[in-house]
């Protein structure tokens, strides 16, 4: 970790000293346990700033869209992707870029260790060898890492950025995981017991947006749900509203969603949101044998077509 | 002598059709004669044609009702030539109409009369498998849509004329005669289909289970007789093993066509393959000679239907049929190429019938003064295969000889071109620019919607309570008037619409009554007369998908009818006015490849008074066709393309450019910008401004690395033959060995190069012709001359040509062989009739190389943004009817850019390039779709997901003040909605069809 | 049981393409096939033009079911409109089914003009199916 | 002012169902509910259902009197013209049980929001107005909680009805309404409060308010924004914000709506949270936005809160509860922007 930290910065420094990037895009400390921030650093000397660690999750590539300098971004595999899906779209100046890539071997997930603690605030956590200790009023705790490691990230596949402009660390080894297993149980299940777990489970949304507002793939200028003349669908927190909303934007990210997770984790009110992205994920490998963000000039599955695509749906 | 600038074109299948619809579009007169009271011919009768499977209805319908509304397009139907006089320039015609007893004026076709005729008729058009009353249509969406009484089956009850609200029903009705001045003809007769019942061995007509495939066809059709169901004749069973007897008629001195019909084995293949499509449980089997899948694209359906479909393909010919007489099953007899006799049991026999010149030939032949060839074809050559033996009347299609549709097609336009050739000083004089009262503005007023809702007779009044939908359409918002007629259609409530919609202020007008498809032109037409936009109208459909097809429900019926109607009425809120944006037009046109098409295209082009720039890569004009010296008729191809060059370099209009090359692209149909690089040492840029392109880049001999070709001198491939043959004098040529499909059909190029086989006959009869004492064999996989090409090949084999097929798998082998100091080349091969190799000792093997297309084709495909298929061919728009066209439009392509082809068919598709062109570079603008989509650059994030998706190419990103956004191409767009649909910002929407239209739609739910 | 509900009849919403299955859904009024009479006709230029919102807001209004038609393979006027919405249709009715939505109200064919018969036979599977269903409930916003 | 007496009574931890189920009959009762591991304020039917062994509820209160999603009235269009059919009116008096201190002061700032000046909005007071509020002292603050910096205190007792105090195994209930004096007089079974037990509180509030670490000196700070509309920093400070809604959705105070027209099978009237972050709360029919930008939406949130208001109401828009601080997807620490500001180092940056 130190050590991929410690590249990060040079490879920061080098950047703005070279005069290479305007901008380093990464992440500092966060004012919470087990938080970082986002953090932009515009002088060599700044760097320092710069952290590594289990908990820098956000996706960073958020912030390039639409940017006019240059710009130097850390970048996990499913950051990198996203970069990728972005640069394919336009919204990303490949030229204006600079991938600082770095190894992920999976970001811990707060809302598991607050599950844990069960109502019990965290003071302070600490990782070491695989190891997480926490500290409260009253309590110390130490868990194996393993338990606490975002679901996105036990899916993943590419903990190496698949595409970068600088590699810093050493490349860790790929894991052979089931992409699709967490979503077997509740499509094995009868339609309307489906039905009756996203009832329940998207009735908690308060429509806030923040999954919408971290999605680097969310970046319409008016989403369709803002939208006027006509409205499509309404604003309100209804049920069939708020599923509408999550069901258009899974279909908004189908074959481009990198399930970095974000969503997920960003969500206050503890959904699981990737239950409903991952699926797009699985349709797009399963009918069109694609995985987003692998390539800068593949045409994404929306975008194509082949004559003899399944049609098993079409009478 | 003064021209005239109209045209008759004799025959109303796809090729009178596309004819008519060509001229028609380039400022001719045309009138479309037809013997059959409606169009369509043959194609119509089609349920899919190969090698897409596409619906034949779906894509030719298009094309019929656009000639049926033309403006420059009269049909004469149920018509008849009677007599001509003239010459090239200005004909005097003669035609009987003959009656239909009914009021050609009056008739709606809504087909009460059908409904209630009393008389069972056989129906001609599902070719005697189902039955129709004695007033019918030949099929539902016949065009002209007027009924027709036939006098032979007709009782006179007088029933029809009762129930004919519109008073149409004319018993008394006369043939009458009818005079034409037109300068040119166009003969498209199409053909007979061969009688199976004279291969009497077939037993057609005798074992009920014998069909012909055109009765196959309409029993496979969804709208035949068993709506798609394959059922047999004799017990209406599910026939499980059915068999296909290619050749009925075709190859066949016996009958006297000697000809191969050219388009049997891949229909036969298509109707078996969609057989098994409609039910797996059918085994299909064809027995033929050769699989003469010579077309593009062609080897990959037959693969298809082999390897997916399981259809099985025996090598034979049938001696005998027999019928089983329990079973009424088929025995049939037959000798594969081993010899052994076999005897096996099918449920059905399908007789793949040839194609006959049509019986009227003769006839027309002798009005006209044209000849016809000896088996009744129009006579053509090859330098002019679209020109008959007199000036002025041209022929298109299987009239001139057996082919395909998109053959006949690509002849079609070619024939509007020579017309255009002939008649260009005249064009535009005979036709009339309708004039229409200026636009009310309306934008920004209130909608004031004005309701009509049809009765059609007791069509839809008969189930629908149409005064109560009218009484609830006047409860909907905006409606200010609504009112209901007996036709709406008709032209007296044509005149009352236009009054309530000046008496009313109307601003929006509804129409509820039959089909868009056929009636909305009709109306918008009324309403624009009415000084409204034609946009501003809208339909309800309460006949064709309300009251006909819930005629027992009648509270239901109103029901719907009252929801369609809300429907209509929450669109018509929203609908505005569309402008079809008038584009200008550079009449100059672009030629790429200045070979045997590029150099007829530009021609072509000059004569009928278009600039020209002609673009070549290479030092001079010819390309392929400088390495051929003859033609299977013994003609000139050099002497002929001298003439041409020569005719190139005298037109002032035609500018050539040689050693160039297309730099870039830009522009769109109308206003093209292309960049051209001359190399004459030092390199040159030449911007050229045009309104179209035509891409003629042509094809290339394949480099054999087969059979020691470049490495001993004695192995040639056919056109260095051809050039030993021309440039020796007296050569022996010994053992001359021809190998075919070196280089083609194989796994690198899985395609037929299609000229090989005849430029192998042609060769060995030339050899034959030189040297008498020469033995020359032919190795070949299928012996693909089609069409009279087979009468050659039956030349060949009566010279002594010796013709050994072998298999795919088994390839000749060559080898030398070292005797007395030198080294003779022995091939071997496999004879699947003897079942042993046999080894011929070559003097010359003669390698028939496969026609590759030029690399720089991928090169040019991306600045012209228009598509290759597989093998490096340009792909063109359609397959079947639009076989010279791209997709993007003024773009077009021909002769080896398209596919490799013989010399004649180049020139077809070269001059049909040219008339496709013409349809653009005879206008001063070309009006644009008004329903098109647009871009709100508010919302557009500008991530091309709708340029990936535009089939059309009309979408590109443009640089704005707000940053980059889509743009539409109003010249392009074609309106399909496809990106409106994609875009995730809704940034796109589409005219006409908008997204708060149908969102109000969708609200209408109560 | 509410008496509305002992009258309900499906409501179902068709998207037809203009050029094939509209074609196919007059032809089967030229042939007077009957088929039950619970569909309301959208004409749309094509397949390719039915947005996703179409078919989910028809849904959330409480539409029993939906059918968007257009031209088999290969047939479309537009030339591959079709097959770009195919893809998109079969990412929008997985989408909805894995959410729960019965799979019996979303339905899609091909029918081409010449196929009168097939769009009856069509209507009428699609009418049984939603009947089987009975009204929707599950996206419907009340 | 109606002086009334004030008096202490007690009730067992294990005798709070009882007395949810007494008040059930009578009120609308909304308590913390626990759902999986977090803790909501739900209307409960039930006493069992009540989680008090809390540290706050994830979402606040505020959406009993302004939910999400409101419905004015429904009306349909005819020939006629317009027809309104209101909205039912609020059938029973409603109880809320276990509020924050903290929370209980956002009441008081939305009473200033939603009744001061000419427009009294009716849906709000109505229910806010027939509402008895059952408060809780905090006894185990959040690390994040800066209530005390904000004027409040977690045994605080402002906007309370009633105050519960957690010793071990009971709650003292302290009144401090009528209102709430009215409310325990309908449960005559409550025992009266030992003084010892009065004093044990008193000591325990002392002490929590001491636990409290998390300070920010927001003392001058509506002053020091006078002159910091156009200060550098809001280029900088909203760069890491995404634009969502968590913070505003959560925060006790944060009170911004929409009102939009919808068509179902009737047209319904509809209000609906905003939040000032999102992109569009501002855009104007003309695609004209006079807040392009995070910048500009950040700026509004914090000159909203800590300037705006204190000088419309006197008081800062904020009672520091932290939820925006733990709920953040960035980790953007509103502590932080205060505490900048006050201590002027926006001020030298600017410079």
């Amino acid at each position: 970790m130190h050590n991929v930290e410690n590249s990060i910065r040079e490879a920061a420094k080098k950047l703005l000293s070279e005069k290479k990037v305007d901008l380093i895009v990464g992440y500092e400390r966060g004012t919470l346990p087990l938080r970082t921030t986002p953090c932009f650093v515009d002088k060599a000397e700044d760097v320092r700033k710069l952290v590594w660690n289990e908990n820098c999750d956000a996706n960073l590539s958020k912030y390039l869209l639409s940017r006019k300098e240059n710009v130097g971004v850390v970048a996990k595999g499913c950051d990198a992707r996203s970069i990728a899906v972005c640069i394919f779209e336009k919204q990303i100046d490949k030229e204006k870029v600079v991938i600082i890539g770095a190894p992920c071997l999976g970001l811990i997930d707060k809302k598991k260790v607050k599950a844990k603690l069960d109502g019990r605030e965290l003071l302070e956590a600490t990782i070491e060898d695989e190891q997480i200790r926490l500290k409260g009023e009253g309590f110390e705790l130490v868990f194996p890492k393993k338990d606490f490691i975002c679901n996105s990230c036990l899916t993943c596949r590419h903990r190496n950025p698949p595409i970068y402009d600088v590699f810093t660390g050493e490349k860790v080894s790929e894991a052979e995981v089931d992409e699709f297993g967490e979503i077997a149980d509740l499509e094995a299940k009868p339609a309307k017991e489906r039905w009756e777990h996203f009832k329940e489970e998207l009735d908690k949304c308060i429509r806030c947006y923040a999954c919408r507002e971290v999605c680097p793939l969310c970046y319409c200028k008016t989403c369709f749900v803002d939208q006027t003349m006509p409205i499509w669908f309404g604003k309100t927190n209804d049920l069939s509203d708020t599923m509408i909303y999550h069901l258009v934007r899974a279909f908004h990210v189908a074959g481009r969603c990198v399930d970095c997770g974000a969503c997920s984790r960003a969500c206050p009110m503890n959904i699981n949101l990737r239950e409903v992205v991952k699926k797009t994920e699985k349709i797009m490998k399963e009918r069109y044998d694609y995985t987003a963000g692998l390539s800068l000039e593949k045409i994404p599955p929306l975008g194509e077509f082949k004559i003899d695509d399944s049609q098993e749906f079409i009478k | 002598m003064d021209k005239l600038g109209s045209v008759m074109v004799i025959g109303g299948g796809v090729a009178g059709v596309q004819a008519s619809l060509d001229l028609a579009d380039s400022n001719f007169k045309v009138y479309l004669v037809d013997s059959l009271p409606s169009i369509g011919g043959t194609m119509a009768q089609l349920d899919k044609t190969f090698p897409t499977n596409d619906c034949a209805m779906c894509i030719l319908a298009p094309k019929l009702v656009a000639a049926g509304r033309h403006q420059n397009i009269s049909l004469l139907t149920n018509a008849n030539l009677k007599h001509v006089e003239g010459k090239a320039g200005h004909f005097k015609a003669t035609l009987t109409r003959r009656s239909r007893r009914v009021d050609e004026d009056k008739c709606t076709g809504c087909g009460v009369c059908a409904q209630k005729c009393p008389v069972e008729a056989l129906d001609k058009f599902n070719e005697g498998l189902s039955k129709g009353g004695a007033v019918y249509v030949r099929y539902p969406q016949a065009v002209p849509l007027i009924y027709i009484i036939n006098k032979e089956k007709c009782l006179g009850c007088g029933i029809c004329e009762e129930v004919c609200k519109a008073g149409a029903i004319r018993y008394d009705q006369k043939d009458e005669e009818l005079q034409l001045d037109v300068g040119s003809i166009i003969l498209a007769t199409g053909f007979d289909e061969f009688d199976p019942s004279l291969k009497t061995e077939y037993g057609y007509g005798r074992h009920l289970n014998v069909v012909s495939s055109i009765e196959f066809e309409r029993l496979l059709s969804a709208s035949g007789p068993h709506a798609g169901l394959v059922l047999r004749p004799s017990d209406g069973d599910i026939p499980r093993k059915i068999a296909f007897i290619q050749c009925v008629g075709s190859r066949d001195a016996t009958c006297g066509t000697d000809y191969c019909s050219s388009v049997c084995c891949m229909y036969a293949t298509k109707e078996a393959v969609i057989a098994k499509e409609h039910m797996n449980q059918i085994e299909p089997t064809i027995f033929l000679m050769d699989v003469r899948a010579y077309g593009k694209d062609f080897d990959k359906y037959i693969e298809r239907a082999e390897n997916e479909y399981g259809v099985r393909f025996v090598r034979c010919r049938v001696s005998s049929i027999e019928e089983v007489p329990e079973t009424r099953n088929l025995k049939i007899k037959y000798e594969p190429e081993d010899g052994k006799l076999i005897q096996e049991e099918f449920n059905l026999v399908v007789l793949t019938v040839g194609i006959k010149p049509s019986e009227s030939n003769k006839e027309l032949a002798e009005k006209l003064g044209v000849e016809l060839d000896k088996f009744g074809f129009f006579k053509t050559q090859t330098f002019t295969p679209i020109s008959t033996s007199k000036p002025g009347i041209f022929v298109c299609g299987v009239a001139s000889s057996p082919k395909d549709i998109p053959e006949t097609v690509t002849q079609a336009s070619a024939a509007s071109t020579g017309v255009g050739e002939l008649l260009a000083s005249a064009r535009g004089t005979l036709v009339k620019k309708k004039e229409y009262p200026k636009e009310r503005d309306v934008r920004g007023q209130p909608p004031r919607i004005g309701v009509f809702i049809c009765h059609c007779g007791i069509n839809i009044g008969g189930v629908i309570d149409v005064p109560s939908v009218v009484e609830y359409a006047q409860t909907l918002p905006n409606v200010v008037h609504a009112c209901d007629n007996l036709y709406t259609c008709s032209s007296d409530t044509q005149e009352i619409v236009k009054n309530r919609i000046q008496e009313y202020g109307l601003n929006r007008v509804i129409v509820a009554s039959c089909s868009p498809r056929t009636h909305e032109p009709l109306f918008q037409e009324t309403i624009k007369e009415a000084g409204l936009n034609r946009y501003l109208f809208e339909m309800a459909n309460i006949r064709d998908q309300c009251s006909w097809v819930h005629m027992h429900d009648h509270k239901a019926a109103t029901e719907k009818a009252k929801d369609l109607m809300r429907m209509a009425v929450a669109k018509a809120r929203e609908i505005e006015p569309l402008e079809r944006v008038a584009l200008g037009v550079t009449r100059r046109g672009l030629v790429i490849g200045g070979g045997l098409a590029g150099i007829t295209a530009a021609l072509a082009l000059a004569k009928q008074g278009f600039e020209v720039d002609l673009i070549e890569k290479n030092k001079e004009l010819g390309g392929f066709l400088r390495k051929i010296h003859y033609t299977l008729e013994n003609d000139d191809t050099q002497e002929y393309l001298r003439a041409m060059i020569d005719n190139v370099y005298s037109n002032e209009l035609i500018k050539v450019f040689l050693n160039s090359k297309v730099e870039n692209v830009s522009g769109y149909v109308g206003n093209f910008k292309t960049t051209v690089t001359l190399d004459s040492g030092s390199e040159v840029k030449r911007e050229l401004e045009h309104g179209i392109i035509i891409v003629a880049t042509g094809g290339e001999e394949y480099h054999p690395n087969e059979y020691l070709y470049g490495k001993d001198h004695r192995v040639l491939t056919q056109l260095e033959l051809e050039n030993r043959i021309t440039v020796a004098a007296d050569e022996k040529f010994g053992n001359v060995v021809m190998i075919q499909c070196v280089g083609s059909r194989n796994d690198e190029h899985p395609y037929c190069s299609r000229m090989c086989c005849g430029e192998a006959v042609k060769n060995s009869l030339k050899v034959k012709e030189k040297d008498p004492e020469a033995n020359v064999y032919v190795l070949f996989r299928d012996i693909r001359t089609y069409g009279i090409m087979e009468e050659d090949y039956k030349r060949a084999r009566e010279a002594g040509v010796i013709f050994i097929r072998y298999e795919e798998e088994n390839k000749p082998k060559l080898a030398k062989i070292k005797s007395e100091g030198k080294e003779d080349l022995q091939v071997s091969v496999f004879e699947p009739i003897i079942q042993e190799d046999i080894i011929i000792d070559a003097d010359l093997l003669v390698l028939s190389a496969a026609v590759i297309p030029p690399q720089e084709n991928g090169t040019l495909a991306k600045m012209l943004k228009v598509p290759l298929n597989e093998d490096g061919f340009f792909l063109e728009a359609h397959a079947k009817l639009r076989p010279v066209d791209f997709a993007t439009e003024g773009i077009f392509v021909c002769g080896m850019a398209h596919s490799p082809k013989p010399i004649e068919e180049s020139i077809s598709q070269a001059k049909a390039a040219v008339s496709r062109a013409c349809t653009l570079l005879t206008k001063d603008t070309i009006e644009a779709e008004g329903i098109i989509a647009t871009v709100n650059p508010n919302r557009c994030t500008a991530c091309e997901l709708c340029m990936l998706v535009c089939a059309y190419n009309a979408i590109e990103i443009e640089e704005t003040k707000r940053g980059k956004v889509a743009k539409v191409n109003s010249a392009l767009c074609k309106g399909c909605g496809a990106c409106a649909a994609t875009c995730r910002c809704s940034a796109i929407d589409l005219k006409g069809f908008t997204d708060m239209q149908m969102n109000l739609i969708i609200n209408t739910l109560r | 049981m509410k008496p509305a509900e002992k009258e309900w009849t499906p409501k179902i919403l068709a998207f037809l393409c203009n050029w094939c299955s509209y074609a196919g859904a007059d032809l089967a009024g030229i042939s007077r096939m009957q088929y039950p009479p619970n569909i309301r006709v959208v004409r749309v230029p094509c397949s390719g033009r039915v947005n996703p919102y179409f078919i989910i807001k028809a849904l959330q209004r409480g539409w029993d079911g939906v059918l968007v038609s257009g031209c088999h393979p290969g047939d479309c006027h537009y030339i591959s409109g079709n097959l770009v919405a195919r893809r998109r249709f079969a990412v929008l009715k997985d989408l909805l089914e894995y959410l729960g939505i019965e799979s019996g109200r979303l339905n899609f064919s091909w029918v081409s003009a010449a196929e009168g018969e097939k769009f009856a036979t069509v209507v009428k599977e699609v009418v049984e199916k939603v009947k089987a269903l009975g009204p929707a409930e599950r996206l419907v916003k009340r | 002012m109606v002086v009334f007496q004030m008096v202490w009574k007690v009730i067992g931890k294990n005798k709070i169902p009882t007395l949810i189920q007494e008040l059930n009959k009578e009120y609308e009762v909304f308590t913390p509910v626990k759902k999986e591991n977090l803790v909501f304020f739900e209307r409960v039917s039930s006493g069992n259902e009540a989680f008090l062994d809390f540290q706050n509820t994830k979402k606040s209160p505020k959406e009993v009197f302004f939910p999400q999603t409101e419905i004015l009235f429904t009306y349909e269009i005819n020939k006629q013209g317009v027809e309104i059919e209101k909205a039912p009116v609020l059938k029973r008096d409603i109880v809320l049980l276990g509020i924050r201190p903290c929370d209980a002061k956002g009441f008081l700032l939305l009473d200033k929001f939603f009744s001061s000046g000419e427009y009294k909005d009716l849906y709000y007071l109505e229910k806010r107005r027939n509402t008895t509020i059952i408060g809780l002292a905090c006894n185990r603050p959040l690390s994040t909680c800066f209530c005390t910096s904000m004027g409040g205190a977690p045994f605080g007792k402002e906007g309370m009805d009633l105050l519960l105090q957690d010793i071990n195994d009971k709650y003292l209930i302290e009144t401090v309404t009528e209102r709430g004096e009215k409310l325990i007089k309908k449960l005559p079974w409550l025992k009266d409060a030992e003084n010892g037990d009065i004093d044990k509180v008193r000591s325990l509030s002392r002490n929590v308010e001491k636990a409290i670490k998390s300070k920010v000196s927001v003392e001058g700070v509506s002053k020091k924004l006078d002159g910091m509309f156009d200060n550098k920093q809001w280029d900088l400070i909203h760069e890491k914000c995404l634009g969502c809604g968590v913070c505003t959705y959560l925060c006790p105070t944060c009170c911004c709506f929409d009102i939009l027209d919808e068509a179902t099978t009737k047209w319904k009237r509809v209000r609906i949270w905003d939040s000032c972050q999102f992109s569009c709360f501002t855009l104007q029919g003309s695609g004209y936005n006079p807040r392009p930008s995070g910048k500009e939406r950040m700026r509004q949130r914090i000159m909203h809160k800590f300037n705006y208001f204190p000088k419309n109401y006197g008081e800062n828009f904020c009672v520091g509860c932290g939820r925006c601080v733990q709920e953040c997807p960035v980790n953007f620490d509103i502590r932080e922007v205060v505490e900048a500001i006050s201590t002027d180092i926006w001020r030298e940056k600017d410079e």
